[in-house]
């Protein structure tokens, strides 16, 4: 188990390799990518930022949670922060297991929990050359002051 | 009076204008008086009824102790992912 | 929408970049690997064989009802066949979606499919010289006869 | 007399010690009776009650009709992914 906050772009392939084991006979990756709509506005990018210590140790604690739950101990969680353009990996979860249900099911408890709890932030900026701090918990961006 | 530095981030940070705000620490001060005293401080500005609080990197509730060697963060809804 | 039966190392890197997409927000990866051990016995490597026609027509059939039930184009699947050793990828599918939750309902409608309907087969190979094929309605291996 | 082509594979081939066995078939033939001769023509060995089996590279059921342009196929248990 690994997790990492980073500000370099995702190295996806090394990840996978990472988790490659002889006991395993499934992974499983998610990516988080930023896409050009968000809201209905047409995004241009998105710049990340995070409480980094508490950010970290949250992950951590994902990421043994998930160990537990799921019974393997390949499970790699990396976060990048900074300013990110369209396409580019926000986040990367890899996971591999025995068997195929724990490790999609491993995959996606980390990225909801990941959603939930850790104390990272993100700010759209938008085409027309606004910016706005995204709030999950109402629905929408919630609007710059 | 003894003090503790509390972080801001994101929204919170730029409404406030500052990182981070050092607040004075009554005897007995929890969670929910070091609000208050961010809310004092930050004048118009408003933060939510309730924010997340952070005390050294953890999540806490209104009635966890502070005292003045602790870090204590107001975490706005995080958007990680 | 691609699928292909290969002979080949599957390149997974290549299959990410084939989905990546401005629209989308979310991509998931799913691998199926050759395990050590299958039902408590060692194994060295698998052969899989395919009825390859129809193979190539099941693939075909699961990918475009994953892309009508979850509404996206990005779907690739590939499946490998021939002798495979430890470790080496079995299958990949790849999706992506503008949101999580369909991207990761997509890669295992995929792999749940492909186990029940496609025509391939597999026979382990293992440490100690014999073979079987691989008979998943019966829980375990079928004696080589 | 009309004949039509069955693919083996997999546990089946090497039960059978063949890829394919050629049927001859009856007017009306279907699915079943291909089958039955396939499991005439393989002597002792046992295939399963009710094999799947496919008609020109789809799944089809017994009652389907077979004729001496299709292609048949025997589907032993499916391992793939």
């Amino acid at each position: 188990m690994r997790v990492a906050l980073v500000q370099a772009p995702i190295d996806v392939t090394a990840m996978l390799e990472e988790v490659r084991d002889r006991a395993s006979g499934a992974t499983t990756l998610f990516l988080g990518t930023v896409r050009d709509v968000n809201d209905g506005r047409s995004v241009e990018g998105i710049d990340y930022s995070a409480y980094e210590g508490m950010a970290r140790r949250e992950l951590e604690t994902i990421g043994r949670e998930a160990v537990e739950r799921f019974g393997t101990e390949h499970v790699v969680i990396v976060h990048r922060i900074g300013y990110l353009a369209l396409t580019d990996i926000s986040i990367a979860i890899v996971v591999s297991h025995a068997r195929r249900s724990p490790a999609m099911d491993a995959a996606r408890y980390v990225i909801e929990e990941v959603k939930k709890r850790v104390p990272i932030w993100k700010r759209e900026h938008y085409v027309d050359g606004t910016r706005e701090w995204v709030d999950p918990t109402r629905g929408h961006a919630e609007a710059r002051r | 009076m003894p003090s503790v530095r509390v972080l801001l981030f994101a929204s919170y940070a730029e409404a406030l204008g500052a990182s981070s705000v050092d607040v004075e620490l009554g005897p007995s001060a929890r969670v929910r008086d070091v609000l208050e005293s961010v809310r004092d401080r930050a004048g118009t500005v408003r933060l939510p009824p309730s924010p997340l609080v952070a005390v050294n990197e953890q999540y806490a509730t209104l009635d966890d102790p502070v005292s003045e060697r602790d870090e204590v963060a107001i975490i706005p809804p995080v958007a990680g992912g």
